[in-house]
């Protein structure tokens, strides 16, 4: 890991020369209340004045729809184009938050765990990641509660941490990063010695310990807390879909005619679909089975099965949840 | 213990199972489901209190089999009105409350009890409505489709604003038919606005105007403004007012032999 | 949109079966002749027709709609068009909201007696969405399958 | 619904205020109708209409254009309708029967073809959008007299009247669209408002013998004959015609009418703008009515 | 993987003068899932038809498209073809090929193509549908006859000599209908009355017939065989049990100045009367409208004199249902006043009156007796002009069509003055003769050549009235067009025959579709006259179109047979595209809410509800169902549920989706 320091023009200089080495630039864009993830132009397109993006940036390297390969039928005879690798563009996510970073890994786990996803494979090499430390928190954010915190660097390929100045303080992480920063390699200076990251670090109060919450789940499958937490769960999929590391998708076809693709589509296990069976039978017919296995399996499947745990503690399904069901709130009355 | 929780308690103690009301959330009182006194001290009411409690009275899993309390907001009358004409309800096992303006617990005996309260109780658009009506009426068509298309683009297909409708009791939606696929459930643009249609058009006649699909949804699409515009666009037409709900079926399973055609030629 | 006059529309129509289809039959019998962009779809009554078919002939890439049926009383069904009429008022009035081309999208009611009326009927309809042009917006949308490259 | 009821819904309270009125009089009013054009212009000063005559008009073509050539017979009428939009006359009242009937036949069917618009445009080498509204005397009189007359009325006009309307006023109804071919009653209405008594008779639209007039006087005796002989018989004391071609068959040709009855038939032949006319207290000098062969005795 | 047959009719050249049918078949060879496509130049014919039988066996075709005529044809005629190859019928469906594409456009590359994808969208729906089974439906086998002319009383007689029961209603107080104010009858010159009369009794006498007379229909609900109508018997206020129609009433009531409607207004009737003398019932009814009694509270005279008792001032009309399972319609015609013609007269003339005058004054229960009288001063008119084509055949007026029976009554009027006025002078103003009947021809000439009628090819232009003469101005074409000019004493309109009054009404009550000119519409002119398009429905007499009594007679045995027909059969084979809502196994049993808002929607209430129970009989959901009696398949609630529970047999959600996509193939 290198230490380096980059002025404000610096970075405009460097921004530059990333969107002219004709890479897709992702950064938080303000839209009205909303921030999100958008490919932007300039600088000053970025939102700087917000606590977390409403959605995460998984969708760089897992789109929401994503052709997995498309047909045509010519009297009798079916041709099949499969996946381009090289259709998939050179991409930067800037200025993402170190638990969307810390995410990327146990999404990558699921999408390379027994078989290589080579869609994921190859938008998550052509990607690099360029996080921002966090200055300032809220009472979602528990990143510190799950082995993460707002200078956590696994993950990331550069990390910034801003300065008063307009600059910022450099830590490149990966040859990926490297490459990145020889762009431009003229805007980085030699690190400054007296400037301490920590203490541009917001502080984020840690409300549970991991293994203890590990430990509870363990027999906590029938118990009734399930029950009492989800009676207010409407059952949609926002907790889901603006998630860093839920990684379901549905495979659906898109037949027109005489051609057709097949698409990959992001799902949610708080969706009664998720589970119906042909038969009509729902393995998972109630809410509280729904809220239960998402607990469980990012608190205690996936740490046992790929040893890495499910949430990154960036707090969005709470602020997004309709009716306010709030995770941490849920899991330190787990473990009270 | 307020007197919303006092009368929760008497409630519990007169043989109710579930007292449905609202506690204190992060950034708003949030659905509270109170099933034991203890717990009767949490509940709040006042005028913070928007959510809609009228989406769990139509799922038996909740509701169980026996009496429920509900303290309702406005829309949630409203909604209660309309689900109970759509034989949803079975109004003998609930026990509907309200906080009126002058700060006083009511409780409705019956269903007329609760048209009369709400027919003093009119409803038009909040300002913010009535704002981005303005600015989209003044639009031209091909700008009011690139407003719509690009607002329609941002949405995830979370579906969210289904969840939080009270309206929206299907077991099966029409958006997990698939044969034939009438709407595509991946998030594209066009399968996005199909959705959003067929949800408007499944809400002509019986929209209460809660605004709780507009809430509900994380990225922030104006989706309430199209049901409530369209709520305010067709009342004359249809005779249909939020909360007074024909008997006899909604505006769309019914006709009037002078309906407007003036588009018909 | 300017005169593209070899554009050739793709209209689609639907029709009820007691009385618009036998008045396009009695068309034919009278060999009115009209434009051959129209193809007919054949429904029991016009209360019978989805709107989300009209959408979903939008999104297949037709450039117009033409919805016709019996007259108001005429119906073989007593009332289908009546509420025909007025699911048309519900989607005419959305659509419009949401920007929708409704030019595009024609009304009417034609009975078993009026072939003629069918073939202006067609016609008319086929000039209109020659003048509009080929419904390219909408089928653009239709294409794009990320939201990503709906921002270009 | 019975055609009793069926009765042109007249447009009585189309009010224009004091406006110049486009005038085309047409060759009979300047020649063998010179009675007509005095009592027209009469009638006009004293209901305060004033009449811009249309500069260089020319024949309408009458009954004699159509048998030779349409294209005549319609640019004719086309070059005064021209004229009167360039003169930008909104409005032309066209007292004579024969001349409403052809500018309004021409204006209807330059209306329903293109080409043949196009077509006179050169011939006329002048262009005519079509937008001049056509009005003869009785809709002229029923815009501006119908509700002004009773007051005005000095002596009224009581006598047994026959109104004459011949067939050129009402006929083609598809073009003309003006009152009721088999009963016409706007004369009617108009007389009785100055307290004649129009007789209920039927041959009101009957032929009076037209254009054989000179070519075939035997006819015009026998048809206008007959018509004059049925409404004597019915008490009338005069005829009430608006047609030029009416008024010379019935008044002119009366010797031959009588020899053709072997009887003697002097029941006055009056325009009904003299009738009028005279009941406004107008002095029958000014109406022109020591032109009439019959003499008008009844004042 | 479905093997579907697709079947391209040339029609004669009828389709291929302007489609290239072998191009169309080989396009739809390439189309996935069809199996077998070929063209042949005859498809209804029987080879054509065994063509298709074998190409169904021999490929094991799953499914048929014939691309042919308008389905409103032949659908039947393939789909039975189909059927006994042993294909479900309702796998067949048929391309308009002729109608909506071969006779409307043009020779060329674009129709061709339109053919194409015309046959690929029924392709495409076909691979949707499933075979579907017929439903059997209980009839009740009992007809309702609405009119009490002579085309409601043969119907009746014959449904009833069938051994079913007949409800026969008519609206005024006896049945008779126009023929019963005729005098004699062409071309045989029989008098009406001799073979009406004896066809009123039988009628009243029948067993199997319940008549109701001074009744309207008032609401028609259910389908064929199944049938509610609710009929308004308006009160008669004379008790028809306890009158003996002795006669006392009518002679002592104060009102004796009423227009006579049988008389066609030439003689007069009190207000309580019965219609004329050999009225079945024979019993008198109160005209409300002109009773002193009804109108003003005082008189009662009749009930003064009634030696029974009978008359019952304060009885309401009554309303009662019969469930029946067929219709025949027989509510006859009208013919125009003479006040439709302003250059007769107006109606002003009393000396101008129309045919069905003449008639009352030839008939010898008429107001004349039989002597041939004017109407102004009763004398006998020595010269009478009858006027053929009044109204009829005058597009200005908007009646183009002809009347069909004025000729023939005309010349009989000029034949019956003519014997009972031996000096008497009668001219006929005509444009053609049309004495197209059997029997008709000879019946006019007889007229023309032994009874002196002259005969004036010519119209007449105005008839008006001078010193008590009428004055017919009219012109003959065969002499150079001279004008003709005669002094009538009487002139005789045969004005046009019209729709009668209320029948639009009564259309729309029983939701079957009439002409322009309120004549009800047959289901197709030359092969099902006497059918409407509702099934069940069916048409006789004049209220299709005018006709002459024969054919009156002939369409009514027609509707007869079809309606003996219909209740021959033990079950009535409905077809099966009827709403279905969708079932399913535990959980759910069925993805319908039971919000019921299908309910509402539904024309024919066939929308019932049923609960659905687990094992020990608790409710779990109760969820719609559909009556198969009822449905009659608009498919209204299917457009309308929202959780797409409800579908449609032969018109589903599927089918229709494919139908329609199919369009947009590239």
């Amino acid at each position: 890991m290198e230490k380096r320091y980059i002025s404000k023009e610096g970075l405009s200089r460097w921004f530059k020369a990333l969107l002219a080495g004709g890479k897709r630039v992702y950064a938080p864009v303000r839209n009205n209340d909303k921030v999100d993830f958008k490919p932007v132009r300039s600088l000053d397109e970025v939102a700087d004045d917000y606590v977390q993006t409403t959605q995460s940036a998984k969708s760089t390297v897992f789109p929401r729809a994503e052709v997995l390969f498309s047909y045509q039928k010519e009297n009798g005879i079916t041709t099949l184009n499969d996946f381009d690798p090289a259709t998939v563009p050179e991409t930067v996510v800037w200025k993402i938050h170190p638990c969307d970073a810390v995410g990327f890994i146990p999404l990558s786990q699921i999408f390379n765990e027994g078989y290589e996803d080579i869609l994921y494979k190859t938008h998550l090499e052509k990607t690099t990641l360029v996080s921002f430390s966090c200055s300032h928190a809220d009472s979602f954010c528990f990143c510190t509660s799950v082995q993460g915190g707002p200078g956590e660097t696994t993950g990331s390929d550069i990390q910034l941490t801003s300065l008063p100045d307009g600059g910022a303080l450099v830590e490149i992480l990966t040859p990926k990063g490297e490459a990145l920063v020889q762009l431009s390699a003229e805007s980085f200076e030699a690190p400054k010695e007296d400037e301490d990251k920590a203490q541009y670090l917001a502080d984020v109060p840690i409300y549970f310990q991991l293994d203890e919450i590990r430990n509870k789940l363990k027999d906590a499958f029938n118990s009734d807390i399930w029950k009492k937490q989800s009676e207010r769960c409407l059952g949609c999929g926002a907790c889901a879909f603006v998630c860093p590391t839920c990684a379901c998708f549905d495979i659906q076809e898109n037949p027109k005619g005489s051609q057709g693709q097949r698409i990959r589509c992001w799902d949610s296990c708080g969706f009664s679909l998720f589970t119906q069976h042909t038969s009509g039978h729902n393995p998972r017919a109630v809410q509280s089975q729904r809220w239960r296995q998402r607990i469980l399996h990012k608190f205690s499947y996936m740490p046992d099965r790929i040893n890495i745990f499910g949430c990154t503690g960036c707090g969005r399904c709470s602020r997004a949840c309709p009716v306010d069901m709030n995770i941490r709130e849920h899991l330190t009355s787990l473990v009270k | 213990m307020n007197k919303i929780a006092e009368k929760a308690v008497a409630l519990l103690q007169e043989g109710h199972t579930l007292v449905l009301g609202y506690e204190e959330g992060d950034r708003a009182p949030r659905p509270f489901f109170c099933r034991q006194a203890e717990e009767a001290q949490h509940l709040v009411l006042d005028e913070r209190c928007t959510a809609n409690l009228a989406v769990y009275l139509t799922k038996p899993e909740l509701m169980g089999k026996g009496r429920v309390a509900v303290f309702a907001i406005t829309s949630s009358l409203r909604a209660i009105a309309q689900l109970t004409a759509e034989n949803q309800l079975q109004l003998e096992n609930l026990t509907i409350l309200t906080l009126t303006a002058e700060q006083e617990i009511k409780t409705f005996a019956t269903l007329e009890e609760i048209r009369s309260y709400l027919s003093e109780v009119p409803y038009e658009l909040s300002d913010t409505e009535k704002a981005l009506d303005e600015k989209l009426s003044a639009m031209t068509r091909e700008e009011r489709w690139k407003y719509w298309i690009n607002e329609f683009s941002r949405c995830i297909k979370c579906y969210a604003c289904r969840a939080a409708c009270p309206m929206c009791y299907c077991t099966r939606c029409i958006t997990e038919v698939n044969r034939p696929q009438w709407i595509s459930p991946w998030p594209s643009p066009l399968p996005n606005m199909e959705w959003q249609i067929n949800r408007v058009m499944h809400l002509v006649g019986r929209c209460i105007g809660c605004g709780a699909c507009g809430r509900a949804c994380p990225v922030g699409i104006p989706v309430d403004y199209l049901s409530k515009k369209m709520l305010q666009d067709l009342s004359e037409e249809f005779g249909y007012v939020p909360g007074q709900a024909m008997q006899d079926g909604n505006a769309l399973s019914t006709f009037k032999p002078d309906d407007k055609e003036n588009f018909i030629h | 949109m300017d005169e593209n006059s070899e554009f050739e529309p793709n209209i689609v129509a639907f029709v009820c079966n007691w009385c618009t289809y036998a008045g396009a039959d009695l068309t034919g019998t009278s060999r009115l002749k009209y434009a051959t962009n129209v193809k007919i779809v054949r429904f029991p009554c016009t209360g019978r027709i989805d709107f989300m078919l009209l959408l979903k002939a939008f999104a297949g890439g037709a450039d117009g709609i033409i919805v016709s049926g019996c007259h108001p009383n005429d119906c073989h069904y007593t009332s289908g068009n009546f509420h025909a009429r007025r699911r048309w008022m519900a989607l005419h009035n959305l659509l419009e909201l949401v920007g929708i081309d409704v030019r595009r999208v024609r009304y009417s009611w034609v009975s078993a007696a009026e072939g003629a009326k069918w073939a202006d009927l067609v016609n008319s309809t086929v000039a209109d969405i020659r003048r509009f042009g080929p419904y390219t917006e909408y089928q653009n949308v239709a294409k794009q399958l990320e939201m990503e490259d709906s921002h270009e | 619904m019975p055609l009793r009821q069926y009765f042109l819904e007249l447009k009585i309270n189309e009010r224009i205020y004091k406006m110049n009125i486009g005038f085309y009089p047409g060759c009979s009013l300047k020649g063998s109708s010179k009675e007509y054009n005095e009592s027209v212009l009469a009638l006009g000063k004293a209901l305060d209409i004033e009449f811009e005559e249309i500069k260089d008009w020319n024949c309408c073509g009458a009954s004699s254009a159509h048998a030779l050539s349409k294209e005549l017979s319609l640019s004719l009428p086309a070059r005064v309708l021209a004229l009167a939009e360039q003169q930008g006359l909104k409005e032309i009242v066209v007292p004579c029967a024969a001349c409403y009937n052809r500018l309004s036949t021409t204006q209807y069917e330059l209306a329903q073809n293109e080409e043949l618009r196009e077509e006179i445009a050169k011939i006329i080498d002048m262009s005519y959008k079509g937008g001049v509204k056509i009005l003869n005397v009785l809709q002229l009189l029923q815009r501006f007299a119908s509700d002004v007359i009773e007051s005005k009325v000095v002596k009224p006009f009581s006598h047994q009247v026959a109104c004459y309307y011949g067939c050129l006023l009402v006929r083609p109804h598809k073009i003309l669209q003006f009152d009721q071919v088999e009963n016409p009653q706007i004369m009617d209405l108009l007389m009785s408002k100055i307290g004649a008594t129009p007789i209920d008779w039927a041959f009101k639209t009957e032929c009076c013998g037209g254009g054989f007039s000179v070519s075939r006087t035997d006819i015009v005796s026998k048809l206008s004959g007959n018509l004059l002989k049925d409404a004597v018989d019915r008490g009338a004391k005069a005829i009430i015609v608006a047609c030029p071609m009416c008024h010379s068959n019935l008044d002119m040709r009366r010797p031959e009418i009588n020899e053709y009855l072997n009887a003697n038939i002097e029941v006055p032949v009056l325009y009904i703008t003299q009738a009028i006319g005279l009941a406004l207290g107008l002095s029958p000098e000014a109406l022109g009515l020591e032109r009439h062969f019959v003499p008008v005795s009844l004042i | 993987m479905s093997k579907i047959g697709v079947f391209i009719c040339h029609c004669g050249e009828n389709i291929s003068g302007t489609v290239d049918c072998e191009k169309v078949a080989t396009e739809l060879s390439k189309v996935e899932g069809v199996a077998y496509s070929t063209d042949y130049k005859y498809m209804c014919s029987d080879p054509g038809q065994t063509l298709i039988k074998e190409a169904i066996k021999t490929h094991h075709l799953t499914g048929v498209v014939v691309g042919s005529c308008s389905p409103r044809m032949h659908e039947v005629t393939f789909r039975k073809a189909c059927a006994e190859a042993g294909l479900n019928p309702y796998m067949c469906e048929i391309a308009n090929l002729r109608e909506h594409c071969s006779w409307v456009h043009e020779k060329g590359e674009a129709t061709t193509e339109k053919a194409i994808s015309l046959v690929t969208m029924l392709v495409e729906k076909v691979k949707k549908n499933k075979p579907l089974t017929s439903i059997q439906v209980p009839i009740t086998k009992k007809a309702l006859v609405i009119g009490g002319g002579i085309a409601g009383i043969q119907a009746s007689l014959d449904i009833a000599n069938c051994g079913h029961q007949v409800i026969l209603i008519e609206k005024d107080p006896s049945i008779g209908g126009h023929m019963s104010q005729l005098s004699e009858t062409f071309p045989t010159l029989d008098c009406s009355q001799c073979i009406l009369t004896p066809r009123m009794v039988e009628v009243a006498q029948h067993p199997n017939i319940t008549l109701y007379t001074y009744a309207e229909l008032e609401k028609v609900e259910g389908s064929i065989g199944n049938f509610q109508a609710t009929i308004r018997l308006k009160a008669k206020s004379v008790d028809p049990k306890l009158c003996t129609a002795c006669g006392l009433c009518s002679s002592k009531c104060p009102q004796k100045k009423i227009p006579s409607e049988f008389n066609a207004g030439l003689g007069t009737r009190t207000a309580i009367y019965v219609p004329f003398p050999q009225a079945v019932p024979n019993k008198p009814v109160i005209d409300k409208e002109h009773c002193n009694y009804y109108q003003k509270g005082k008189c009662q005279v009749c009930q003064k004199n009634c030696p029974t008792g009978a008359i019952e001032f304060d009885k309401p009309d009554e309303l009662i249902t019969e469930a029946v399972g067929a219709i025949v319609v027989t509510t006859g015609f009208n013919v125009l006043g003479t006040d439709f013609f302003p250059e007769y007269g107006y109606g002003k003339y009393k000396d101008v009156i129309t045919g069905l005058q003449f008639e009352r004054l030839a008939s010898a229960s008429g107001p004349t007796l039989g002597e041939i009288r004017r109407p102004s001063d009763g004398q006998i008119p020595k010269k009478i002009v009858f006027i053929a084509c009044a109204g009829s055949r005058d597009p200005a007026k908007g009646i183009p069509y002809c009347s069909k029976i004025c000729c023939m009554y005309t010349a009989k009027h000029a034949m019956l003055y003519q014997h009972k006025v031996h000096e008497g002078e009668s001219y006929v103003f005509y444009m053609d003769i049309r004495a197209g009947g059997k029997n008709y021809e000879e019946f006019v000439r007889r007229a023309i050549e032994e009874d002196g009628v002259n005969y004036v090819r010519g119209r007449v232009a105005r008839v008006y009235e001078k010193n008590g003469k009428l004055i017919v101005k009219g012109v003959d074409t065969l002499l150079a067009g001279a004008q003709v000019e005669i002094e009538a004493d009487m002139v005789v309109l045969a004005t046009a025959g019209v729709s009668n009054q209320g029948a639009e009404q009564l259309a729309q009550k029983m939701h079957i579709s009439y002409d322009p000119y309120k004549f009800f519409a047959e289901a197709h002119p030359k092969l099902k006259p006497v059918e409407t398009n509702t099934a069940g429905i069916f048409l006789a007499g004049a209220c299709q179109a005018p006709k002459d009594i024969p054919d009156t007679v002939g369409t009514a045995s027609g509707a007869a047979v079809k309606v003996a027909c219909l209740f021959s059969q033990a079950q009535l084979i409905r077809e099966p595209l009827i709403a279905v809502v969708n079932r399913s196994g535990p959980p759910s049993f069925s993805t319908c809410v039971g919000c019921f808002m299908c309910e509402t929607a539904c024309p024919y209430h066939a929308i019932e509800r049923e609960e659905i129970k687990n094992r020990n009989g608790e409710v779990l959901k109760v969820v719609a169902k559909v009556n198969p009696g009822l449905c009659q398949g608009c498919g209204t609630c299917v457009a309308f549920c929202r959780s797409k529970s409800i579908d449609i047999q032969g018109y589903s959600n599927e089918e229709m989706y494919a139908e329609v996509m199919s369009l947009f193939n590239n």
